[in-house]
């Protein structure tokens, strides 16, 4: 008999059916708004830049939440944790959904290889791909490492080390469901210490190339941890908000206490800091040093158009979420806290489309339907391959041999 | 005054956390109040056990958080934007990005101040005296006992709270007396905190006599080595030199830049055949007979009276002085009369420059064109007091002209 | 044994530690704060001189001009001591034998300077220019005070930089006709036409930018 | 519940037993008090001597200094932030690890940490101290240290706070006067403990005043705790901002080799990084002499090896990606420090850091070797220095080859930046030396809470939601 037979006797660990059905839901609704957004980016006329742009905001959204699980599950691991147990196959199956993630990123091929936009643009989304403008030359020095083929490759060369680490890690969970012998647990552990390695260098490597070369004249050293430290909070917010669906639907009832989530949301508010930290960091070193190839690319966020999403960021993503969640009351009430979570999932949202969108047209603040309803299609699809991997499967890991620990845990 | 001693209130020794734990849930529920356990380390449970309130204290450490962050700001923009508005380094008088770092800290500092003292506060700490101390068995308190207190001050505390008390599982029970000793300070405390307070205030009076009195003696400096640099200023003393003087006359047959030639009439006041000059080597004009006046006022009227006639303050006063002391005075020529109005501006300026009968020369005191312009005023001023045109008037001006 | 024990009164030291605690730091802070500003340390400072001359006698009662003796103070930095032969001007005939005039008369027979000590002395870091100053119709009277009453020299204003960029930063109402600088005794009228003032050597530029205020302006 | 309670776990994911050998209260107290009661082992009167003796000669080369200037150091253009800045960074980092422990691992959970906060705490303090040092006599007339802080004075001057080295000044002493109250805060029930226990008069009048009439009462305690927990909460976010105040101070700057966004987190990092290294470094020996090995487990030691592996590889991530940017840039000055940091005219430095803060904590992936107190003594001493040479190499290799190649100099420092760095470490080892001496070294309050024995029963009340 599992541990958590013994300890969550007559919780619902396991549901075939909703899981299956919410799959559907998801992949319906979100092929239809990627559909959808497609035919409007067509009508923009513009070789769907503005349509590959919104793409790129949507995909690096899904793709953060399911590093950020990936992160999760490796970290959890190696402080040996166990407050998190109940709570770390939800991480879980996010991580395994990195090759589906993958996938999902084949329609950038197309801005990678097209020749449309090159001439006016230098790309329709990179414009690395054909050098142009006054840092032409700059740019073109860079060509070693910004071509299309090896990008391409360095992407598939990501996704295969991710793909391997998550399944690495959840095959371990997997088994030890199976068996009372804590080896498969102990495996993930000593493999922990290597993964976090493996996962710092190509996260960073992969904002680098997804997001700091859209400006390529650009380099920011500290843009790895940036984007990290967004996927953290997202992570931690998905999960606040992965928890109190399944609650609310009726499953994990005694799995997941409240001390669980006054420590979600501890690690929240203290990604939310962390957040604030590095960007502050990153803007403080850049205004002080005044250098205008640095400040370029913050002058592009503080034009008129564009200064009040960035100060939207700075209270959205910070300051307000700061405040809103430093008492332990706000962490251990569930709908205030799932509120906190559902806003830092749309500021994490923001912040990426903070980080893209402004390469388009630094002038006009490009905002409208077609932003909407790709990332909603990507979510949706994002939704449909995580419920069809979470279906049937148990969702907690029922022989966690610090599941006890886990369920005993209480925040003084 | 009875012999019986006041009674602090009673003490229960407890072996282990558990029995402490049930025993101060007892006690609670039977209504006491004013009763404490005292643990070598924070028992968990026994807050709730007791019923202890959740502390205010995350308040105080708020608002004095909130106090620093809003101080931090305000006093950088104040000193750097408001009282000593200063650009450096291209930065804006007060830049939000800059600011933070200070405010930051701040922030941090009076909230972890807020911490300490509050929690301090907050325990009536510090209190050295307390009357468990005199309890013997109390000192393992802070060890490896653990302890109830009721205090008799309790309105529920009555003769049968110590054998209640002891029911409740405590290893030993023991009342605690109010320690019978005076809690005035002794003499020699008082005299010390006198003795102190009244060196203390010496220095304030020391400043105030030096802040309202004269000195003979020059300042301390702190900073010597700032205040005085291994340099020589004008007109101090310098051990280079035989004359001990740092500032060096001009070496013999030199002439500065801009300086007049020496033999020239404007420097000398004759022509090149030795004859005094007639005309004003300068423009004549407005100006020259405004400095003129002025310079004569300072230099001229001191004995010669700012009407030239020789009445002057000094003059009068050396009058009186006549033989003391080898005083042996001459009145000062009248400037306005014929004797001195016959002479051509060239030989004025040579008296001026270099004095003649008992009047010393003005050379280092006056520039050779203000002498020159000394001379016009001396014209002006006689035709002034005689109704004549001034010299630097329209019908004069080509003939005053070299 | 009796183990030591804290006596009851030192109960007492509570509020005496909290008074301490307050008091304490602010009373450290206001002795330096007063014990080492310049008002404290600097003026008052009225050294006796080789010779007791009074300038209330001659810069009063007599009227002698500032300029008479400090003949440098238009033109250069300094505001030149004047030299013995100044003195003789008028002492080679007005009590030349006066015992007080003794170190007046060594000083012409042997040609070494009079030594005079020094009342007003800035840092040597500081450059301080009179010229500048007195053209730009600023009173001896501002530093100096009213020298004309005082039979010693006496130092009157703290001459910190505080003091001086109190000036500096307003320097309007302390200006005056530039042929009334040395007129200790002139009280400025309330309403005193702007045009009458000489011309300001230094003001602030068009991005608001004073020299009045650069730290080279005095420290170079 | 029987069957889940009596299960076995493997060693390496149990959770740790923090105090061995069957440690109770009383036996704590015993073990740690009596540090300070009895007389110290005669090693402790050497080691004392000598530290005294290094301290008396940095007196004597302070005085000297302040005698005839800061020109009797190495520093001079364009290396003019040569020596007594590494020496402060130095500092600084090993000061980080202390609140880290204290404040970061408390808020973690991570209970392991309750044997060895108090050292590492008393370290931060004199690390901090150490640190101070240097800015101040840096300054060149120390005495007037004062004007870095916003008094009112004479001159009617405030400093300038949009300079980074004044930040540094808000930090570093917010970050030692927290440091302090938190330290004390956390001492003052054990001093209670020392003052209950000790027999002289002397001793008990000491420490019963600066126990401030602790009597272990519960209400007190739940203030404590909070205080604690509020203390450690800030704390936690200054331990982040003073490191990166400091990196603030070159990244600010245009410098290539300085001016980097990454720095803030990088010099967070090698602070905990070198901080560690320096608590073991003491630690090891400090357990052995004292009989603390009980409290101070291998658990503790192995641990803390396993930070250095992991904050050595979060610097050794900073050295890699500063090194991709300098290429990616195609900043050719940016490109040329760091081809001139691995092969210029420092190489020798550049590649002594690697060595010692890449490459050799690897070794401890060998969990033989994380538990060998001799291999992980030298690699915590290697740590030691290879942190200080990154300052070095920070500093001193992108101003020795600044803009202008004219004013190209190499720095080398004179005998007095010797002297002076080795006497820091006298200071900071008389300080170390007394504290082990005289103050409960080991947070006993905090300790028994560890043990089973201090949580009534073994039961919870189901936790309420608050809705």
């Amino acid at each position: 008999m599992s541990l958590a037979a013994t300890l969550l006797s007559g919780d619902k660990l396991q549901d075939v059916e909703l899981t299956r059905r919410s799959s559907r839901v998801a992949l319906l609704v979100g092929g239809l708004a990627l559909a959808a957004a497609v035919l409007l980016g067509l009508n923009e006329g513009d070789h769907l830049r503005r349509f590959f742009h919104a793409y790129l905001v949507g995909y690096v959204f899904v793709l953060s939440i399911a590093l950020g699980g990936l992160f999760f599950v490796i970290v959890q691991h190696l402080t040996n944790a166990h407050w998190s147990v109940t709570l770390r196959r939800l991480a879980e199956f996010t991580a395994i959904s990195l090759p589906w993630v993958g996938a999902l990123g084949l329609p950038l091929l197309y801005p990678l290889f097209t020749h449309h936009g090159v001439e006016e643009h230098g790309g329709l989304l990179w414009p690395w791909i054909h050098p142009h403008g006054e840092h032409a030359e700059l740019i073109a020095g860079k060509r070693p490492w910004l071509n299309p083929t090896f990008f391409a490759l360095r992407m598939l060369g990501y996704y295969a080390v991710w793909a391997a680490l998550g399944i690495a890690f959840v095959r371990c969970s997997f088994q030890q469901d199976r068996t009372d012998d804590p080896a498969p647990t102990v495996r993930a552990k000593r493999w922990s210490a290597v993964g976090i390695i493996v996962f710092a260098i190509t996260t960073t490597l992969a904002a680098f190339d997804l997001l700091m070369s859209l400006d390529p004249a650009w380099f920011s050293t500290i843009f790895g941890v940036y984007f990290f430290a967004g996927s953290v909070v997202a992570i931690f917010a998905w999960l606040i908000l992965t928890a109190l669906f399944m609650q609310r639907t009726g499953r994990m009832q005694r799995a997941v206490t409240v001390e669980h989530y006054h420590d979600l949301g501890k690690f929240l508010f203290a990604f939310v800091f962390f957040w604030g930290y590095i960007a502050f960091s990153q803007y403080m070193l850049m205004w002080y040093g005044d250098i205008p190839e640095e400040t370029v690319w913050f002058a592009q966020r503080q034009t008129a158009a564009w200064m009040p999403v960035s100060w939207l960021l700075v209270a959205g993503h910070f300051v307000i979420p700061f405040a809103g969640l430093l008492s332990r009351h706000v962490k251990r009430r569930l709908t205030v806290l799932g509120f906190w979570a559902a806003w830092m999932l749309i500021m994490h949202w923001v912040d990426l489309y903070w980080l893209v969108v402004p390469g388009l047209d630094s002038e006009h603040l490009t905002f409208g339907l077609i932003e909407i309803l790709t990332s909603a299609g990507l979510v949706g699809l994002f939704v449909a391959g995580l419920a069809r991997i979470a279906g049937g499967r148990p969702l907690v890991p029922l022989n966690d041999p610090l599941l006890p620990e886990c369920l005993e845990f209480q925040n003084i | 005054m009875s012999a019986e001693p006041r009674l602090y209130g009673v003490l229960a020794e407890f072996e282990d956390v558990d029995s402490l734990v049930a025993a101060a849930r007892k006690v609670r529920e039977a209504g006491y109040t004013r009763f404490d356990a005292h643990t070598p380390f924070p028992v968990h449970g026994l807050d709730d056990a007791m019923g202890v309130q959740p502390t205010i204290l995350p308040w105080i450490v708020l608002l004095c958080g909130l106090i620093g962050l809003g101080g931090g700001f305000l006093l950088q923009w104040w000193t750097n934007a408001v009282d000593y508005p200063f650009v450096i380094s291209g930065k804006p008088l007060f830049g939000l990005p800059g600011a933070v770092p200070v405010a930051y800290e701040l922030t941090i500092l009076l909230a972890s101040f807020g911490a300490f003292f509050g929690m301090l506060a907050l325990n009536g700490l510090p209190k050295w005296y307390h009357p468990l101390f005199r309890v013997a068995r109390f000192s393992r308190a802070t060890s490896d006992r653990f302890y109830l207190v009721i205090q008799g001050s309790d309105p529920f505390f009555s003769p049968a709270t110590p054998e209640w008390l002891a029911s409740l599982g405590a290893s030993a029970v023991e009342t605690v007396p109010e320690p019978d000793e005076p809690d005035t300070p002794p003499r020699w405390f008082k005299g010390l905190t006198w003795i102190v307070t009244s060196l203390a205030l010496l220095p304030p009076a020391m400043i105030a006599k030096a802040r309202f009195s004269e000195m003979q003696h020059p300042r301390v400096h702190l900073v010597k080595n700032m205040d005085f640099q291994k340099k020589f200023k004008a007109q101090q003393a310098s051990p280079l030199f035989a004359d001990g003087r740092a500032m060096r006359p001009d070496p013999a047959g030199t002439v500065a830049r801009g300086d007049l030639d020496p033999t020239s009439t404007l420097a000398t006041g004759r022509n090149p055949d030795g004859s005094y000059a007639t005309a004003y080597p300068l423009a004549v004009d407005q100006a020259l007979i405004e400095r003129g006046r002025e310079r004569f006022a300072i230099y001229c009227a001191t004995c010669h009276g700012l009407d030239g006639r020789g009445d002057s303050m000094v003059a009068r006063r050396a009058l009186l002085r006549q033989g003391q002391q080898g005083t042996n005075w001459v009145p000062p020529a009248d400037l306005t009369g014929e004797a001195v109005a016959a002479q051509p501006p060239g030989r004025i300026f040579e008296t001026i420059s270099r004095g003649r009968n008992t009047m010393p020369g003005y050379s280092q005191q006056i520039r050779p064109r203000d002498r020159w312009a000394i001379a016009l005023y001396l014209e002006a001023l006689r035709q002034a007091q005689a109704g004549l045109d001034a010299p630097g008037d329209k019908d004069n001006q080509e003939e005053a002209g070299r | 044994m009796s183990l030591f024990q804290f006596p009851r009164w030192t109960d007492k030291l509570r509020p005496l530690l909290g008074v301490t605690l307050v008091v304490g730091p602010a009373y450290v802070t206001g002795l330096f704060y007063f014990g080492a500003s310049p008002k404290t340390t600097d003026v008052g400072y009225a050294p006796e001189q080789p010779i007791p001359f009074s300038h209330a006698l001659h810069a009063g009662e007599l009227g002698l001009d500032c300029r008479y003796c400090h003949t440098t103070v238009e033109e250069a930095a300094h505001a030149a001591i004047p030299p013995t032969s100044i003195c003789l001007n008028c002492h080679q005939r007005v009590l030349p034998e006066s015992p007080l005039l003794a170190p007046l008369r060594e000083s012409a027979e042997t040609g070494a300077p009079i030594p005079w000590v020094r009342v007003h002395d800035l840092p040597d870091y500081v450059y301080f220019d009179h010229a500048a100053h007195v053209l730009s119709g600023v009173s001896c009277v501002e530093c100096h005070g009213r020298v004309d009453t005082m039979e010693v020299v006496k130092q009157v204003q703290p001459l910190s930089m505080g003091w001086c960029l109190d000036c500096h930063r307003d320097p309007e109402p302390r200006r005056r006709p530039r042929e009334l600088v040395t007129r200790l005794d002139w009280e400025r009228p309330a309403d005193l036409p702007a045009e009458l003032l000489p011309p300001r050597r230094l003001s602030a530029d068009e991005n608001g930018h004073d020299p009045m205020e650069d730290c080279s302006t005095c420290h170079r | 519940m029987a069957e889940v309670a009596a299960r076995e776990l493997p060693e390496s994911i149990k959770p740790p037993d923090l105090i061995q050998g069957g440690e109770d209260f009383t036996s704590i107290t015993n073990t740690v008090a009596r540090v300070a009661e009895y007389k110290p082992p005669k090693g402790w009167y050497i080691a004392f001597g000598i530290a005294v003796s290094v301290l008396g000669v940095l007196l004597a080369m302070l005085g000297y200094l302040f005698w005839k200037g800061v020109g009797i150091w190495g520093n001079n253009q364009p290396v003019a932030w040569g020596w007594p800045i590494v020496n402060f960074v130095f500092w600084v980092g090993i000061g980080h690890a202390g609140t880290l422990i204290s404040a970061v691992l408390f808020l973690f959970r991570q209970q392991w940490r309750t044997s060895i906060n108090r050292f590492a705490e008393a370290m931060t303090i004199f690390a901090v101290m150490c640190a101070g040092l240097f800015p101040a006599i840096h300054v060149g007339r120390p005495w007037l240290a004062y004007w870095l802080f916003p008094i009112p004075n004479q001159m009617r001057m405030w400093p300038n706070f949009r300079s980074p080295l004044l930040w540094d000044v808000f930090a570093v002493s917010t970050y030692a006067t927290v440091s302090l109250l938190f330290w004390y805060m956390g001492m003052v029930p054990d001093l209670a403990t020392l003052r209950d226990r000790a027999t002289k008069k002397l001793p008990r009048l000491l420490y019963g005043v600066f126990a401030l009439g602790w009597t272990g009462s519960n209400r007190a305690w739940h203030r404590f705790e909070r205080a604690y927990l509020l203390l450690a909460a800030l704390a936690t976010p200054l331990v982040l901002s003073v490191h990166s105040v400091v990196s603030f101070d070159f990244a600010v700057a245009q410098l290539p080799g300085w001016h980097t966004t990454i720095f803030p987190p990088y010099f967070v990092a090698g602070a905990i990084f070198s901080g560690f290294a320096m608590v073991i470094t003491l630690m090891v020996p400090a357990r052995q002499f004292f009989g603390l090995k009980n409290l101070v487990t291998m658990r503790h030691l192995e641990n803390m090896c396993k930070v250095i592996m992991a904050t050595g590889m979060m610097v050794g991530y900073a050295y890699g990606v500063e090194f991709f940017i300098a290429w990616y840039s195609g900043n050719k000055y940016e490109g040329f420090v760091f081809i001139n940091r691995a092969l210029g005219n420092y190489a020798w430095a550049y590649w002594t850091m690697v060595t010692c803060n890449v490459l050799l904590p690897q070794v401890f992936w060998f969990r033989k070797m994380r538990r060998n107190l001799v291999v992980m003594f030298v690699i915590a001493a290697f740590v030691n220095v290879g942190m200080w040479f990154e300052r070095f190499v920070i500093t001193v290799t992108s101003t020795s080859r600044d803009f202008l190649p004219s004013s190209w100099h190499y720095f080398t420092p004179t005998l007095f930046d010797a002297v002076i760095l080795l006497g820091s470490f006298g200071l900071f080892f008389t300080f170390f030396l007394l504290f082990c001496r005289f103050l409960p070294t080991v947070a006993m309050a905090e300790v028994k809470t560890v043990l089973p024995e201090a949580h009534p029963g073994h039961h919870h009340q189901p936790a309420e939601v608050e809705r």
